[in-house]
């Protein structure tokens, strides 16, 4: 990272950590090789590979068996939701999903629904929670496939994934869920959760760009959704992204040393965050839930302004955050969590999303708490809204 | 989002940003639902020639940087001009002096466009003779 | 790579240049960022992934418009393949495709034939050139889709591709082209193929490995693959892999300038290794067109032993080959490819494949004739074929 | 593929490799279609107890790293041993002498046995009284 800068929006995604890019560096030349052949280099790279796999299962307490690599959390969620609806499309067409996913999730919905499969969104109440009760009612007997995520990106809200998980075993139905925002941040274990699927992303959690997994428990019903060669047991084709790999096992190995202590840190500043702006700037809400919320996750509104200008002018100020999920900033429409958690649409586009990460320091805060209610002043003063109300 | 420098400097330090009290024309435009609002408050007088011009004119944006450039743009634009020339300033007009916007911003400038033009219907009516 | 080691093995996976990684590096911490958010590293790292893809557009002679990142050529042909017959499933169900094509194609043709296409394999004649005629007769009007490979991985033959292409306009279907293994080794336009869709992998011309790219025509009617966020004007989700896509326009860049010269010096270095084993080895055959044929491959069936056993006292050498294509070696069919051109199975158990690329010595290929004769002597003296003849 | 030590050495190092001629059996088990053939040569003679062992055992392999390395170790296990001992010899001795094949590898394992098998029905054939 640039010196001087700060860098708030690390649920968009986090810089390498240079202890994993040391990791990786040798594999691009000297080590480099394709760990599908038979002769020695290509060996090594193959134990690396196995050994970074075993690392991934670690941290979510999973068999390495389980895990298969894939280039991020967009191709993990589309593997997961599309395989099993390829899989399971004689025992039935019907998914259910929550209105607060992330669009590699809603997208992937919305093409199954194109194509003949009939997707329920469960709705969430103002935290952002999603309705499990509506889950539960929304079965019938051609649901194939629960898919609801883990944390939710924009505000952090974490899900009651293991009581929806029970529901969905009681009735013989797989569960996936969108793991991208908690594994490497807070504590995972496919068990304890009782999940059937789950999708991770390395540069979440300080692993390179370009390179995921998905855990799939063993005997899961699912079709393999990019084919080819006999890499995965031939459940995905590609030539192994050796470094990227060997990156992401590296970032698993830290996270799960790390991640306590980090947490604790980050904790802390998001808190301190949080207390400042509320203390210091009037008419914000604060999204997501009070407690179960990812820790370093801070979304809040600022009534009567826009978002993209509070974002420029802390731009300005080289802090960078976001206004919501970083995939939907090149489009206009506000935060389609922030609208199913009730936020008015007018309200919805003065969202800003602080997402705290461990390269953040006490400094970082305090300057944000001296700039932003200055930024949020000026622009209010531009507001038609503003003094009239 | 690629702002051009002028868009960022529009932005940074508008123009004619505010309200004018007792204003001649108010022209509101925009949604807050979109997440764009633009009023824009023109004073009018008579100049020796007896045209009717804009000797004021401020603007209040709830919007993006764009609507902001735009917004304190279009009010250079029309300070000091006859009602008819300055309704004659298109959200072309507007963009080119900024040296551009991203596509899916152009219609901000569109706003800005609107906006102006909906000042000076309003001073029209009340002034209906 | 290691000292010493001789690496002939360039169609399988090439190390990434030096130059490539030098550009990548700083995009993991200094300047990492997430080319979707707004703010300014944001938008430093959008122009570099614009750059990279005019530097892909130039290499390919086409658009920046038409190019769109993915994670590989695996991803690649799947989304052509997958993306064209979901676009196009209300016009038919009929794809051609030949029985030489590359796994992540003829995989993807297989499962697209479970969920009701109908797939037609070209063959091809002993020098590995598909069958024009063949794919004439066999349009219909169901045909949505020919996907012909521009050089094979494993015999090196290259295609027809611009008679093929020809056909397929005239009969309004689209053409889609494997290049994986022609890109950045030979010049390749796609205006003068006549292609719709191409795959390309950067890892196959020294760039890094999990990137590479999608070339799609201005116009051509094509689902999306992997849905999710408004990344690639929402045609394929996913936070960008920044540095393995600046890493991709590297590799673009020096492959423009470089690959004339390489290809002369490569070629020179096959052409001597071929004649050199055909004079000191009896019994071997020489697989691929004589002259349409890749300059850097030469792939042999030596008679009377098995190919595995070749390349493990190869490797034992720290020469590194492959028996053809590397993700087929985990398992014990021999090549498809080599039964598509007519070599008898138990032949084909016996195939090599040198593979060679710019980092290869003249003492490489001195050294691999002194040994290889050596090892096949000992190889057949165990063989109860050889002596009984 | 991942061949153990043992499993390299003895690829590099075959022991029994070759042929028998005037063997008194011959086992020919496998297929060149698949890519693996292995031929199994034996010579029996009777020791001071009447009982038949292998006096000398040899092996042609065409097949793979796991093929040549199970041949030599099926061929060392049984030299010596009464015809009778040696039947008894399974693919899975050969495995664990070799410690371990990798899953896709063990029917190289079971082509030994068979050879060794074949080659000794083949001499009972033979000598049939
Ligand atoms: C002809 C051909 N197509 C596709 C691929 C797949 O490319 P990748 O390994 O980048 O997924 C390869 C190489 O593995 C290839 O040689
Ligand atoms: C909740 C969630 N799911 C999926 C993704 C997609 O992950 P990736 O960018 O690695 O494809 C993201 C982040 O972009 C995310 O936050
Ligand atoms: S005001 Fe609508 S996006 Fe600019
Ligand atoms: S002999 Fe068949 S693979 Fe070993």
């Amino acid at each position: 990272m640039e010196n001087k800068t700060i860098y708030m929006d690390y649920n968009a995604t986090t810089p390498t950590d240079p202890r994993v890019l040391e990791v990786m560096k040798d594999y691009f030349f000297e080590k480099f090789g394709n760990p599908s052949s038979i002769y020695e280099i290509a060996r090594e790279n193959k134990k690396e590979i196995e050994k970074a796999r075993q690392k991934v299962a670690e941290l979510i307490d999973a068999e390495p068996e389980e895990i298969f690599f894939t280039s991020g959390g967009t191709e993990s969620d589309n593997w997961a939701i599309k395989g099993i609806s390829f899989a399971l499309k004689n025992k039935g067409n019907h998914i259910i999903t929550s209105q607060i996913e992330h669009h590699a999730v809603l997208n992937t919905c919305k093409f199954l629904s194109k194509i003949g499969y009939e997707i329920t969104y469960a709705p969430v109440d103002k935290y952002g929670v999603v309705d499990v009760d509506f889950i539960r009612k929304s079965i019938k007997k051609e649901t194939i496939l629960i898919t609801i995520m883990h944390a939710n990106n924009e505000i952090g809200t974490i899900q009651p994934i293991e009581e929806i998980a029970k529901i969905a075993k009681e009735n013989g139905i797989y569960f996936h869920s969108d793991c991208v925002q908690t594994v490497g941040k807070i504590p995972v274990s496919v068990k304890k959760l009782g999940v059937d699927i789950i999708s991770l992303s390395a540069h979440k959690f300080y692993g390179p760009k370009g390179v995921g997994a998905i855990y799939i428990k063993k005997g899961t019903k699912i079709e393999t959704f990019i084919h080819g060669g006999e890499q995965e047991k031939g459940k995905r084709g590609g030539t192994y992204n050796v470094p990227g790999i060997i990156g992401l096992g590296k970032a698993c190995e830290i996270a799960k040393e790390e991640m306590e202590e980090e947490a604790k840190k980050v904790k802390y500043l998001r808190d301190k965050l949080e207390k400042g702006i509320m203390e210091n700037i009037p008419e914000i809400i604060i999204n997501g839930h009070p407690e179960n919320r990812l820790y370093n996750t801070l979304n809040l509104c600022v009534k009567y302004v826009e978002g993209e200008s509070i974002l420029l002018n802390l731009d300005f100020e080289k802090i960078y955050a976001s206004s919501g999920s970083a995939c939907t900033s090149g489009s206009l429409e506000p935060s389609h969590v922030l609208l199913a958690i009730g936020i008015p649409p007018e309200i919805a586009h003065g969202s800003l999303r602080f997402s705290l990460g461990k390269y953040n320091k006490e400094e970082d805060v305090d300057k944000v708490l001296d700039v932003l209610p200055k930024i949020v002043e000026k622009l209010r003063k531009m507001s038609p809204f503003w003094e009239k109300k | 989002m690629d702002y051009t420098e002028k868009v960022l400097e529009y932005f940074r330090n508008p123009r004619n940003m505010g309200r004018i009290e007792n204003a001649d024309g108010i022209g509101k435009v925009g949604n807050p639902v979109c997440g764009d609002v633009m009023w824009i408050y023109i004073k009018v007088r008579k100049n020796e020639k007896g045209e009717e011009i804009i000797e004021d004119i401020k603007f209040e944006t709830f919007g993006c940087a764009a609507a902001i450039a735009t917004s304190s743009v279009v009010t250079e634009l029309a300070k000091g001009k006859t009602l008819s020339e300055a309704e004659k300033i298109s959200n072309k007009d507007v963009v080119e002096f900024l040296g551009g916007l991203p596509p899916i911003k152009k219609h901000c400038s569109l706003l800005a466009e609107e906006g102006l033009k909906a000042a000076i219907n309003d001073y029209r009516k009340k002034n209906k003779k």
